[in-house]
Order: structure tokens, then C-alpha cells, then sequence
């Protein structure tokens, strides 16, 4: 137990600090890559939970084409590569007040709720029972996801197109 | 009974009359004012009908009460006239009860309340008041209106007010009052404002209303409060005027609320009987087609609110204690207007104008008689009023029509006319005469009878102001005579040439008008349309027959109506018949003073006499306004009418709508608009601040600091203008976490 | 494991990406901070399948997950949009629609 | 199943359809879009006149039409949808007032044009807001609450004036904000309140729990959020500053339906939600929100005197007219809620055809600038009476249906409701009745300036185009009904009475 909960708080520590870095640094390229530490360490944690399928397809998806797409989207809009003066605006601290006061209150929410809950690990989820789900239980959410994966697609075709 | 049972046909007839004139009115051959003399010629058979009953059911109560006697013998007596031989009657004593009938209107937390009619007395002779003076009105404005280029809705709105009138007078219970009451407001501010197309008269419209409504404010509250008065004395609360006149007199009711409820509902009389200091929006409504100051800014209308202070007498007896004598605030209220009023009609020009501060001081009197405790004097007052008041309006407006080219500007335009119009002079005359209190016309008797009952109940303040008031009155009244009948002819060619010279707005109106109908919507400049003017605006001449009659009518009644109440011959038929026997209060009734009446006869007489010395033999100070500085102030102050209106229109109205709305909206604009802007602002600047003295620290920091502040501002600008999605998103988050924190502290 | 320390951290990650939002200028950027927000969901509702030993959590994780593609793939057309009108993928400078 | 039980969602989904049919024509076809969309509204509304028919009068303040389905069974939600007195005639407002502006718009769309997306975008409006007042089940209730929120952003922001842009931006974040509150409370509701069968959404059985479990505190708390909620959506002083925006930017259509029912969800979240859930909060907070109403009142009239624009005029005394129903809600008596819903209803009829009828000012002048305006009734003599005719109704003269709304309300101020403090009222009641002839004040001033008098030089040889027949088909019913409900207020008084002293019940008046 030991050992996972040193794994899980080096992983923590690095999402983090690379969660910060996505909000403050001055480099938009920075911050997609920085994103990419955050998701990765997400697929960490979620290894460390046994939840296998999840944690490959956040890497796939996000890391493999939700990041390429930023990074797209970066270069197209021309976006400062170099480091700019401020890419936040005025809101600085009445921002960090607030984000500071949600994590505050939901932390607190937290402990109070569910205080040394342990999470009792049993063998890791298998592909099949989550497929099974998937496509037994959740199938037409699944086919409404589907649905709108290809409308967002369309949409983003249509909208991005040059006329 | 019959009649009386069925009272609620006399408004409803009108109201279907204003139906049909509003939707087919214009197709009909005299143009719908055949369908409203119909309607209300109807109203008045049904309201005599009324009235005729309501005598027997008098008669018959006595009958019971007495030992009995044929009831028709007692119909027939009591109608007759003859003096003497009937009057020695024993009426008192007998309970006629009102003639009562209701339905639900709504119900409301389980309340049902009604809507009905509560025929009695008071509700029969007003009735009969109403529908006559209408009836008339309607036959005169046939003629007098020919031409105008609104003839059908005049007389649409004609017929809705005869029928709101007389909703007010059958009403049983306070709130359908108060319905009646906004709605005779509204025919007011539509008649006023007939012809609207002139800013001044929408103006007089507007002011009209807005004044009454001010009024209101008293009514609405006055009208809740019988409610709750009928609540606590029988855990149930009502409209009904019954009930609440009976709760009023039951001694259950503490005296703090009724006094609130006379007071709020003194506050609405004030404004629609036109009492000081609400009075001046009745002079600025002559702005009207005369017709109409005769029938609802003279005889009907106007007394609204004293109607409605003998309706639920017994709250004010109660409430402002008036058995007890002194002053209050009732009879305070009448009697500073008795003056006030009577004092500006010495300085009008406008012929109409001296009779509408007549009415207003007038009124004053009759509000000072209930004040007083003289009920049946002030209600009598109200019923002679009536028809001299109409009578002297409808004269005007003879003048005007036949003799002074649409004009009342008695100084410029009128002068020598009892030769030519002898009609319309003599008529005019026993009006004045009537209005001045001379024996013995109608006047004399019912102003008498309120200063008896201000002599004998304690009010000797007012037993002199009403004698001073009745001085004045008959003054003013010769002064206008003089005016209008005596002296050279003044309205020559003037007003042909300089039509913007004439006082009257009404002059440059019926050009107007006439020129519209001839040509529809080629609009002609009103000098081309005098061209057009043919015979009946040439030499003044007498009026026609449908102008005359209703004048000779309202005389006769001038005349005799007195007789109904004259006490001094022992006739009592108005107490008798008018005044109620349930759930009221107990006036007292004093016998005829022969004193009293011959000094308020010669103080008349003296009144008369002055004006006559001044005007007609030039004696006293003539033009002392020309020569002596203070008598100059005077004058002004008079002239300006205690620049009452000044205060109303320039101080009060003008606060309200331009800094105090301005203000609200500039604070609305500003403050509250931009709270949430100024808020991030704010913020925005100390975290600027802050930041740079941490970060950059030194003077330098400060500088930036400044300069980054004072550049912010424009960006502040345009925050303003683009809603700032962030910021907005910003305050969500925000509230999402000091409401949670909230709910979790406190759960 | 404590339940609670995975959903610390998501806690933190949430609060950095609401953060993030408030604050950034760059459109892109807003994006990111949402994508930041909404791995701390996932990372919560792993948490609470594993807890619970059943699939719920990972099914509802691979639906944030495919939406969240969706809509990122939307909001950089639009922002790409936005920039060829207007050369500029600030947000404060979208403003062309007000009066 | 009976008719009895779909007949609701008939009214509901009805117009949802309508508008997926809509979407389906191509754009070109305009004729036939406005014909579906007439179809459909008319046909909903024959539906809601098939409920009105059958609806039982003797048991008004019971739910009827009820249907309670099974919905998410996770946090225990249903779909639960009931009518009784209260929402009856709001229901029927919404789905006649949403027909007369489908025929207004008939030939009256205004730039850009489009009339597939704006009947389209109607047509989901309406199940919003028919929506919001059969259901019966809170978290129903904020999905129809919210529902309505996009189609309206999208009618000020695409259809709406020169400044449409920040109107509709500011509409959407105020009512946003609003419901986010609302619904943190109705998630404490959920969680906090004890019911018989565990944590529940039902507004029913919420009801009938009065809040029990709570403390004061907690009660109050709660309030607050729904109160933020509700009270924006009125909106009451100080939240109202996006509605003269909103309202003055909109479409005539789109201001026609703010007015007339966007802004009584928040007056009818008061009384179905706020009030019964939570009487002790309500006896808390009624002090404020009475005095909070009586300023609007006064506000709201100064707001309107200081205004240049015929439709930001009339915008502002809706602020001063929902002052009215609040103070008939803060009273919490019989008498003061049912003077609340007769004044939604009214106020609707009225301040909708004011709006149309500025609407039509603006059509033919291209200005609603009082001081440009004038003589409208020289040249359009019927509209310039009708504007009469609605001022007169809009300033509360009895005979009117505006006088319902508000002399109850005051007369309930004499004698709030056991607990609350009655001086305080009274003093309300005065300065709301001050505040009648404010309205007077402001009313007759505009009508003073638009319809009086002769047309400005400018304007002289306009051509303007008298009440025309569209305009007719969709004024007159509403016209008509300002003067019958002035003359039998019972029609409504009868209906909602039984239900509104249920709710009165709870505080002892």
C-alpha cells in the first residue's frame, strides 16, 4: 500500500504543479504541453485505481489527438509562440481568491463527508466488463454520444471552412 | 318597488347606450346623440319612477308608524307643493329601510364580495339630479356641439358618464364606489381633453386627472380601511355601506382607525369635489366643451365626494367627532375653500372660470355643512346647487354660442347682451340670484339651512365664514352679470381679425373643428376658415330653441326647488325623504331662524349692492390695483390663485419628473446598473494596486500603479458595454462558493 | 488509498482550471482550463467507480472523455473563426457584436 | 392512457414538435413555416382550451390532469405534471399570449428577417414556459425554467435592437446567476428537508413537508437562493436593471412575451415553490421583500418618468407593476397572493399589448422617441385609442383587469398575514398606493406626448398605416379580455381561490 501511495503522490504533486503551469505560464505551446503532464498523470491515477481501459483511452484520445488538435489550433490562430507579456486579464486575483476558496470549501466538504474512507481495491476492471456495459447497459447513451461526436465534426467542418 | 328593485337598469341603460354609440354611433343619422338623449331620456322615466316609489315607501312606513291612512292619499299629499296645508306632517321617527340588492362580484380567500344597489333617499334624489341634468345636457349639446369633429364620441362619453355616475350613486358598497368614482375620472380627463389636438387642453386633461387621482390615493386607502372597520365590529370584513355606516355607529370600532378612514377618505373628497388644496385642477377643466363643465364640473360629477361624504356620514361623524363642536378637519377643509374659492372668481376674465371657482367655493359649503353636522342641509345645498349651477354653466355657454363668438372672455367679447339674448338673461339671472341666496330662490333655502346648523352645533367660525362666503358670492356673481349683460357690446370685429387674441382656447377650437368638417383633412389656417363662418357666428342673437329650454327648465327648478326644504313654512319633505333612518347617525334638526335668514338675506343683498355701486355707478376705489402697491400684490396674488399651481406644476411635478426621476434613473443607470461592473473595477484597481507594490515595490510601482488605473477607465467604459463574460462567470463562481459555504455552516 | 485523496486532488485540479477560466485571455487557452476541469471530473469519477467496484465510473469517464473531444473540436473552429474575422483570438476583443 | 393524464404534455411537447417541423423546411418555403407554426400554436392552444373546458372548477385547489411517471429514478426525480388553480390560467396565458404573437408576426419579422428560426425559436419557448408551470417536480421545474432562457437570448441577440449584443448577453448571465442559485436551493431542499419516503424532488410532497427538519437558519438560507432565483426572474428592485435592456432591445414579439410570461415564472416560482417549501423563511423574509416591492413601485415610476423611449418607458413600469404582485406575495394573506396572480395575468394581457403596440409605433415611424412622436391619433385614430384604452388599463382604472392586480394587493398590505409586522405594511400600503398615481403620472404623460396633439412637421406626410387586420386578429382577443376580466374578475378570482387559501392556510391567514 505503501508503495502505490508514494507513486500516487509523486503523480499528484507533478499534476499539480503542471495544472498551475497550464494557468499562469506565458507560453501557449507551453501550456498544451503542460496539459499533456496533467492528463498523463490522470492516466497514472487511474492505473493506480485498476481502471485500465479508461486510462488508455485518456492517453489515446486526449494526449494522442485532443493535444495534437491544440497544438493545430495554436498555429493556426498564430498564437505567441514567445513568451508575452500577460496572457491573463484583469481578474487575477479576485480569480485566485475565488479558485482558492472552491478548493478550499470543497476540500473541506470532502474530508467532512467521507473523512478515511478507503478505497477496497479488488483485481483490476477487465476491457470486457466495461465494453459489456458499454454496449449492454449504456448503449444508447453510447449511440447519443455517437451521434454527437459526428454533429460537433460536422459542425466543426462546416464552421472552420473556408468560403 | 319595481322601480327601486330594479335601480340597476338606470346605469346600466346608459352604459348599453355607450356601446352602441361607440360601435355604430357614427352610421346613425343625428350621428349616435339620438341613441344617448334615448338612453338617458330612459334613465330619468326609470329614475322618477324610483322616486316616486321611494316617496311611498316613506309614506308608507309613516303609514305603518302613524295610524295608518289610505298610502295613495299619503303619495298624492306628500307630492303636493301647497304650503301649510301638508307640511305640518310628524315624520320622525319612522325606519324606511333601503332597497338592497346585490350578487357576487369575486370571491377572495373564501370572501365573496358583491356588487348591488342600495336604493334609498340619498341614492333616489341623486339619481333623479344626475339623469335630469344629463338628459338636458344631451338635448343642449345637439345644438351647442353641431359640427364638432368628435360629435359621436362626445356623446359616447357622454353616456358612459351618465352611466359610471349613476354606478357611484346606486352602489352598495365602497369599492364598487370607487369604481364608479375612476370611471366618472376617466369621462372627466376624455372630456376635457375633447379636443386634444391643443397642448393646453390635454394639459387641463391630464392635470384633471392626475389631481382627482392624487385625491385617490386617500379613497383607495380610505376604501380599504371600511373594509377592516366592518372587520372589527363583526370579524367579517365588507364593502357594504350598510355595514360599514352600522359598524361605524356601533361604538365597537376604535376611534384611531375610523379617524384614519375619515381622514384617508376626507383626502379623496378633497380631490374630486375640488377642496382646497387640490382645487385647481376644476378651473383648468373648463378647458371642456361647456355642456360638459355644466354636467360633470358643476352639477354632478364634482359632488361626487360629497355624495360620497353623505354615504358613509356616520364614519366622519364618528371619526372626527363631530358632535362635539370647534373645528375639524372636515369642516376646516370647507370652509378655507368658501373662501379661497370665492376670492378668485373676483378676478377671472373668463366667464366660465368665475363659475367654476363659484362651484369650487360652493362645494366648499356643502363639505363645510357635513363638516358641521348639518347633514340634510349640506345634501339639500348639493341638490339646489345642481340645477343653478348647470343653469348659469348652460348660460355661459348660450352666451358664448350665440352672443360672444365662441368666446367667454366676459371683459373682451361680451358687454349689453340682455337686450339681444333676453332668454339666456333672464335665465342667467335667477341663477345668479339663486347662487347668491336670495329669497326666495332654491340658494336661500339649503345655504341657510348650513349656516343654522353651523350656528347651532357649535361651529360659530363657520357661521361666519359662510356669511362672508355668501357676500362674496353674490358680489362676484353681479360683477359677471355686469359683464356679460350690461355695458357696451365689446365683441366687435376683433376677434375676427386676431383670433389668437381671444382668450378662450375654445374660439380657435370650433374653427378648427368646423373647418376639418368642411374639409375633411385639408387642414386651413383658422383665419380662411372665419371666411366661411356664415349667419349664426354673425350679430350676437338669442339662442336656439334646444339651447333655451333645458335653460328655462333648469330656472324653473331654481326657482322652486327650495320649496322641497322650506323650513321656515314647515315643509320638511327633503328630510323626510332623503335623509336615512338606518344605521346613521343622530344630526339634529333645528327649527328656522327668522334672524339668521334675514342677515344672510341682507349680507346677499349688501353683497349685490357693492358690486353694483362699484361697477354700475363707478363709485368706490376704481382701478385701486393701478395705484396702490399692496392692493397690486393682492390682485397678483390672486391672479396667480396663491400660486397654488405653481407649486403643484413648477415645485412638486416638477421634482418629481425631472431631478427626482432623473435621479432614480441616474441611480439606476449608475449605481445599480454598474454595481456589479463597479465592483470588478474595484477589485480590479486594489489587485493592480496591491499587486504592483508587492511585485515592483517603490515609488516606480506607485507611478505604474496610477497610470495603469487612470488607463483602466476606458477600458472600464467598454466593460460596461460588453458584458464582460469572465466577469460575469466570475460572480457565478463566486456566489456558488459563498452559498455553499452558507448552506454547509449552517446545515 | 484513501477515497479522499483522489478526490483532493480533483478538487485542486477543478479549482486550477476554474482559475484558469476566470482568468485567461487567450481563447485557446479558456479551452485548455476547461479540458483542465473536466480531467478532474474523470479523475472523481474513477475514484467513485473504483470505490463502488463497479463499471459506472469508468463507462461515464469515456463519455466525458469523447465529449470533451466534440467539444474542444467545436470550440477551436470557432476560435479559428474568430481569428480569420478578426485577427486576434483574444476574448476581450470579441466584441464586434455589441452596438 | 386517459386524456386526463397526457393532456398536459400534449400542451407541453406540442410546440416542441411544431418547432422540429419547422426546422425540417427548407428555409425558403416561408409560407408554409408560418403556417406550421400558426398550426401548432393554435393547435396547443385548443388543447389548452380542452383542459380549460374539463377542468373541474369545484376542486381547483386540488392537482388535476396529474400524471407521475417515473423519470430518473437515481435522485428520485419524476416526471410529475399537475395543474390546479394557479397554474391553470398562467398555463392558458402563456400558450394564447405565444398565438397571438405567432399571428403579430405574420408580416411584422424583424431584421434579419428569417422567420424559420425565430417561429422555430418561439415554438421551443413555449414549451419552456408551458412547461415550467404544469410541472411538479423541482428539477422538471429548473429544466422548463431554463429551457426558456435560450431562446429568448437568441431573439434579443439576433433579432433585437442596435444594442442587442449587451442586452442579451446581460439577460442570460442575470438569469444564469439567478438560476444557479435556485438551484443550490432546491438541491438543499432535496437533501435537507425531512419527507415521509426519503430525499425527494416532488413539489408536492416538498410542500406538504413545509420545510420540516430545517432550522431557521437553514430555512432562511435556503430561502435566500431561491429567492435570488426567482426574485431576477421578476425581476424585483435591485436585480430588474437587465430588464429595461432586455426589454427595449428585443423584438416587439420577444418584449410581448418577456412581459406578458417570462417574467411571471419568477412571480409563480414564488407562490407554487418558495412560499409553500418554506413558510417560516417566507414569514422571515416577506418584511424585506414587501419593502423591496414597494420601492420598485415607486422606482419603477420615477424609472419610467426620466424616459425618453416610448418602449424603455413601458419596460420600466413592469417594474413597477411586478412591485405590485410582490407586495401582494410578501403579504402572504389570500387576499395578497390571489391579487398576485390576477395581477400576473393582467399585467401580462396589458404590458404585452403596450409592447405590441409600440411595436407597431416603431413600424410606422421609425422612432420611439416621445419627444418626436405625436398626434398619433390624428393619423392612426383607432391604434391611438387603443394605446388609450391600455393606459387606462395599465394605470389600474377600475372596470380594467389591471385594477385587480393591484387594489387587492394593496388592501392586503392593511392586514398582513399573522406574525408579520403590521405597521411596517401599512406604511407599504401607503407609499403602493402613492405609487398608483405615479403610474397615472407616467402613463398619461406618454400617452400624452404619442397620441395627443397634431403629428410633428417630420412626420406630417408619413404614411402610416392604421390597426391593420393582422394586428386586429391578434390585439382584439387580448383587448377583450383586459375589459372582461375588469368587469368579472371572478372568471379568475373563482379559479384561483380555493388553491391560493391552501397556501394562505399555512400562515394563518
Amino acid at each position: 500500500m505503501i508503495a502505490q501511495n508514494v507513486v500516487f503522490g509523486v503523480l499528484a504533486a507533478a499534476m499539480v504543479l503542471s495544472a498551475i503551469g497550464v494557468v499562469t505560464t506565458k507560453n501557449v505551446v507551453h501550456a498544451a504541453l503542460y496539459l499533456v503532464v496533467v492528463l498523463a498523470g490522470g492516466a497514472g491515477q487511474f492505473l493506480l485505481l485498476g481502471q485500465e481501459f479508461v486510462a488508455w483511452v485518456q492517453v489515446l484520445v486526449y494526449i494522442g489527438a485532443v493535444i495534437v488538435l491544440f497544438l493545430f489550433g495554436i498555429m493556426l490562430t498564430r498564437a505567441p509562440m514567445q513568451p508575452k507579456e500577460s496572457l491573463d486579464n484583469d481578474l487575477k486575483w479576485p480569480g485566485l481568491v475565488v479558485a482558492v476558496a472552491l478548493v478550499g470549501i470543497l476540500g473541506a466538504l470532502l474530508v467532512d463527508a467521507f473523512e478515511d474512507t478507503e478505497i477496497e481495491l479488488e483485481a483490476p476492471t477487465r476491457t470486457i466488463e466495461v465494453t459489456d456495459a458499454v454496449f449492454r447497459t449504456y448503449i444508447i447513451p453510447f449511440e447519443v454520444v455517437g451521434i454527437l461526436l459526428l454533429a460537433a465534426l460536422i459542425g466543426a467542418v462546416v464552421l472552420a471552412r473556408k468560403d | 318597488m319595481w322601480f327601486l328593485e330594479n335601480a340597476w337598469l338606470v346605469p346600466l341603460v346608459p352604459a348599453v347606450s355607450f356601446a352602441v354609440i361607440l360601435l355604430v354611433g357614427k352610421r346613425l343619422p343625428k350621428q349616435g346623440s339620438e341613441v344617448g338623449v334615448a338612453a338617458v331620456g330612459a334613465s330619468f322615466v326609470l329614475a322618477c319612477g324610483a322616486a316616486l316609489q321611494w316617496i311611498q315607501r316613506v309614506a308608507d312606513a309613516e303609514g305603518a308608524d302613524a295610524e295608518g291612512g289610505h298610502a295613495l292619499a299619503r303619495v298624492i299629499g306628500a307630492l303636493g307643493r301647497s304650503v301649510g296645508r301638508l307640511g305640518a306632517e310628524e315624520a320622525h321617527g319612522a325606519v324606511v329601510e333601503p332597497v338592497t340588492r346585490h350578487t357576487t362580484w369575486f370571491q377572495n380567500g373564501g370572501v365573496e364580495l358583491g356588487v348591488g344597489i342600495q336604493i334609498d333617499g340619498l341614492a333616489v334624489m341623486m339619481m333623479f339630479v344626475v339623469t335630469l341634468i344629463s338628459l338636458l345636457v344631451h338635448v343642449y349639446s345637439t345644438e351647442y356641439m353641431r359640427g364638432d369633429r368628435r360629435f359621436t364620441h362626445y356623446y359616447a362619453a357622454l353616456s358612459l358618464f351618465t352611466a359610471s355616475m349613476l354606478t357611484l350613486v346606486v352602489a352598495d358598497n365602497t369599492l364598487q364606489l370607487l369604481v364608479g368614482w375612476e370611471l366618472v375620472g376617466l369621462c372627466s380627463f376624455m372630456l376635457i381633453g375633447h379636443w386634444w389636438e391643443e397642448k393646453p387642453n390635454s394639459d387641463a386633461a391630464l392635470k384633471a386627472f392626475l389631481t382627482t387621482r392624487t385625491g385617490d390615493i386617500g379613497l383607495l386607502t380610505g376604501v380599504i380601511m371600511t373594509y377592516f372597520v366592518v372587520e372589527r365590529a363583526t370579524g367579517e370584513g365588507s364593502f357594504s355601506i350598510l355595514a360599514v355606516n352600522e359598524a361605524a355607529t356601533s361604538g365597537e370600532v376604535g376611534h384611531t382607525l375610523l379617524f384614519w378612514t375619515a381622514a384617508a377618505l376626507l383626502l379623496g373628497i378633497i380631490g374630486k369635489s375640488g377642496q382646497f388644496p387640490l382645487h385647481t385642477w376644476l378651473p383648468d377643466a373648463m378647458a371642456g366643451p361647456t355642456p360638459v363643465s355644466a354636467l360633470i364640473h358643476a352639477a354632478t360629477m364634482v359632488v361626487a365626494g360629497v355624495y360620497l361624504g353623505a354615504r358613509v356620514y356616520p364614519v366622519f361623524w364618528e371619526g372626527f367627532s363631530i358632535d362635539d363642536g370647534g373645528v375639524n378637519l372636515m369642516a376646516a377643509v370647507g370652509g378655507i375653500t368658501v373662501i379661497i374659492g370665492a376670492a378668485l372668481a373676483f378676478v377671472q376674465d373668463d366667464v366660465k372660470k368665475v363659475l367654476a371657482y363659484s362651484t369650487i367655493s360652493q362645494l366648499g359649503y356643502m363639505v363645510m355643512g357635513l363638516g358641521v353636522g348639518a347633514w340634510t342641509a349640506a345634501v339639500f345645498h348639493l341638490f339646489t346647487h345642481a340645477f343653478f349651477k348647470a343653469n348659469l354653466f348652460l348660460g355661459a355657454g348660450s352666451v358664448s354660442h350665440s352672443g360672444s363668438h365662441h368666446s367667454f372672455d366676459m371683459k373682451k367679447d361680451m358687454g349689453g347682451l340682455r337686450t339681444v339674448m333676453p332668454t339666456t338673461y333672464r335665465t342667467f339671472l335667477i341663477g345668479t340670484l339663486a347662487l347668491a341666496g336670495i329669497f326666495p330662490l332654491a340658494g336661500f333655502w339649503s345655504k341657510d339651512e348650513i349656516l343654522l346648523g353651523a350656528g347651532e352645533n357649535g361651529y360659530e367660525l363657520f357661521l361666519v365664514v359662510g356669511l362672508v362666503g355668501a357676500f362674496m358670492t353674490a358680489a362676484y356673481m353681479t360683477r359677471c352679470v355686469y359683464y356679460v349683460f350690461f355695458g357696451e357690446y365689446r365683441g366687435g370685429d376683433h376677434a375676427h381679425a386676431d383670433p389668437s387674441h381671444a382668450a378662450g382656447d375654445e374660439v380657435v377650437e370650433h374653427h378648427l373643428a368646423e373647418a376639418q368638417d368642411r374639409h375633411e383633412d385639408d387642414r386651413l389656417p383658422v383665419a380662411t376658415a372665419h371666411a366661411h363662418d356664415d349667419g349664426h357666428h354673425g350679430a350676437p342673437h338669442e339662442s336656439p330653441g334646444l339651447i333655451t329650454v333645458p335653460l328655462v327648465v333648469l330656472s324653473v327648478f331654481s326657482v322652486f326647488a327650495g320649496f322641497l326644504n322650506a323650513t321656515a313654512f314647515d315643509i320638511e319633505k327633503f328630510q323626510e325623504w332623503v335623509e336615512p333612518t338606518v344605521a346613521f347617525v343622530p344630526v339634529e334638526h333645528h327649527a328656522f331662524d327668522w334672524t339668521k335668514a334675514v342677515i344672510s338675506v341682507a349680507i346677499a343683498l349688501l353683497g349685490i349692492g357693492a358690486s353694483y355701486a362699484y361697477y354700475w355707478l363707478g363709485l368706490g376705489p376704481q382701478r385701486l390695483a393701478e395705484r396702490n402697491a399692496v392692493a397690486r400684490a393682492g390682485k397678483r396674488f390672486l391672479v396667480e390663485k396663491y400660486y397654488l399651481d405653481h407649486l403643484y406644476t413648477d415645485v412638486v411635478v416638477g421634482f418629481v419628473k425631472a431631478p427626482l426621476a432623473r435621479a432614480a434613473y441616474w441611480f439606476n443607470q449608475h449605481v445599480i446598473d454598474n454595481v456589479l461592473n463597479y465592483t470588478g473595477r474595484g477589485a480590479r484597481a486594489l489587485g493592480r494596486v496591491t499587486y504592483d507594490y508587492v511585485d515592483q515595490k517603490g515609488v516606480d510601482g506607485v507611478v505604474n500603479g496610477i497610470g495603469l488605473t487612470t488607463g483602466e477607465a476606458g477600458g472600464a467604459v467598454r466593460t460596461i458595454q460588453t458584458g464582460r463574460l469572465q466577469f460575469y462567470a466570475f460572480l457565478l463562481v463566486a456566489a456558488v462558493v459563498v452559498f455553499a459555504a452558507l448552506l454547509w455552516v449552517a446545515g | 488509498m484513501l477515497l479522499n485523496q483522489f478526490l483532493l486532488l480533483g478538487a485542486v485540479l477543478f479549482g486550477t482550471g476554474v482559475y484558469g477560466v476566470l482568468t485567461r485571455r487567450h481563447t485557446v487557452l479558456v479551452l485548455m482550463s476547461i479540458e483542465l476541469m473536466l480531467a478532474a471530473v474523470n479523475i472523481n469519477l474513477v475514484a467513485f467507480g473504483a470505490f463502488s467496484g463497479s463499471v459506472a465510473g469508468q463507462v461515464f469517464a469515456l463519455f466525458v472523455l469523447t465529449i470533451a473531444a466534440a467539444e474542444v473540436g467545436v470550440g477551436l473552429a470557432i476560435v479559428l473563426l474568430i481569428f480569420r474575422n478578426l485577427h486576434s483570438s483574444d476574448l476581450d476583443d470579441v466584441d464586434v457584436l455589441k452596438g | 392512457m386517459e386524456w386526463s393524464e397526457w393532456a398536459l404534455s400534449l400542451a407541453v411537447f406540442l410546440p416542441g414538435v411544431g418547432a422540429l417541423i419547422v426546422m425540417l423546411i427548407p428555409r425558403a418555403e416561408e409560407q408554409l413555416i408560418k403556417t406550421v407554426a400558426l398550426v401548432t400554436t393554435l393547435a396547443t392552444f385548443g388543447v389548452v382550451v380542452g383542459i380549460l373546458a374539463d377542468f373541474d372548477y369545484d376542486r381547483s385547489g386540488e392537482l388535476q390532469f396529474e400524471l407521475n411517471n417515473r423519470w430518473i429514478d437515481v435522485i428520485n426525480s419524476r416526471y410529475h405534471v399537475a395543474i390546479d388553480g394557479i397554474s391553470l390560467p398562467l398555463l392558458a396565458l402563456s400558450a394564447f399570449v405565444t398565438l397571438l404573437c405567432v399571428i403579430y408576426s405574420w408580416n411584422h419579422f424583424p431584421e434579419p428577417h428569417n422567420p424559420k428560426a425565430f417561429l422555430a425559436l418561439m415554438l421551443v419557448l413555449e414549451v419552456g414556459m408551458n412547461g415550467t408551470f404544469v410541472a411538479q417536480d423541482l428539477i422538471l421545474f429548473f429544466i422548463f425554467f431554463e429551457v426558456v432562457l435560450l431562446p429568448m437570448f437568441f431573439m434579443i441577440g439576433v433579432w433585437g435592437g442596435p444594442n442587442r449584443e449587451y442586452a442579451s448577453i446581460k439577460f442570460f448571465l442575470f438569469t444564469l446567476f439567478g438560476s444557479a442559485m435556485m438551484l443550490l436551493g432546491f438541491l438543499a431542499l432535496y437533501f435537507k428537508v425531512d419527507v415521509p419516503g426519503g430525499n425527494t424532488f416532488d413539489m408536492v410532497a416538498l410542500s406538504e413537508a413545509a420545510g420540516a427538519g430545517l432550522t431557521r437558519g437553514t430555512a432562511n438560507l435556503i430561502f435566500a437562493g431561491l429567492f435570488l432565483g426567482f426574485a431576477i426572474k421578476v425581476p424585483m428592485f435591485p436585480f430588474h436593471t437587465w430588464l429595461p435592456d432586455a426589454h427595449t432591445e428585443a423584438p416587439t414579439v420577444g418584449s410581448v412575451l418577456l412581459a406578458a410570461i417570462l417574467l411571471k415564472l419568477g412571480t409563480y416560482g414564488f407562490v407554487r415553490i418558495a412560499l409553500p417549501m418554506l413558510p417560516d423563511a417566507a414569514e422571515d423574509w416577506a418584511p424585506w421583500i414587501g419593502l423591496l416591492a414597494v420601492i420598485g413601485i415607486v422606482y419603477g415610476a420615477l424609472g419610467c418618468l426620466a424616459q425618453s423611449d416610448m418602449k424603455r418607458l413601458i419596460a420600466f413600469s413592469s417594474v413597477a407593476h411586478m412591485g405590485f404582485v410582490m407586495l401582494g406575495i410578501a403579504t402572504l394573506t389570500d387576499f395578497g397572493i390571489n391579487a398576485a396572480i390576477f395581477g400576473m395575468v393582467a399585467h401580462g394581457l396589458i404590458t404585452g399589448m403596450l409592447f405590441f403596440l409600440a411595436g407597431s409605433v416603431q413600424h410606422n415611424f421609425h422612432t420611439r422617441e416621445l419627444s418626436r412622436l405625436g398626434g398619433l391619433l390624428v393619423q392612426a385614430p383607432k391604434m391611438g385609442w387603443i394605446l388609450g384604452f391600455c393606459a387606462m388599463a395599465s394605470l389600474g382604472l377600475p372596470g380594467l383587469a389591471g385594477f385587480w392586480g393591484e387594489f387587492p394587493a394593496i388592501l392586503s398590505a392593511f392586514s398582513p398575514a399573522e406574525g408579520l409586522p403590521v405597521e411596517t405594511f401599512r406604511t407599504y400600503m401607503v407609499v403602493a398606493a402613492i405609487g398608483t398615481v405615479l403610474a397615472a403620472g407616467y402613463l398619461l404623460w406618454m400617452l400624452q406626448k404619442v397620441a395627443f396633439g397634431t403629428p410633428k412637421p417630420e412626420f406630417e406626410h408619413a404614411h402610416v398605416h392604421d390597426v391593420n387586420a393582422y394586428e386586429w386578429t391578434a390585439w382584439l382577443p387580448m383587448l377583450v379580455l383586459i375589459l372582461v376580466l375588469g368587469i368579472f374578475p371572478n372568471l379568475l378570482f373563482g379559479v384561483t381561490d380555493d388553491a391560493v387559501t391552501q397556501i394562505a392556510n399555512v400562515f394563518g391567514g
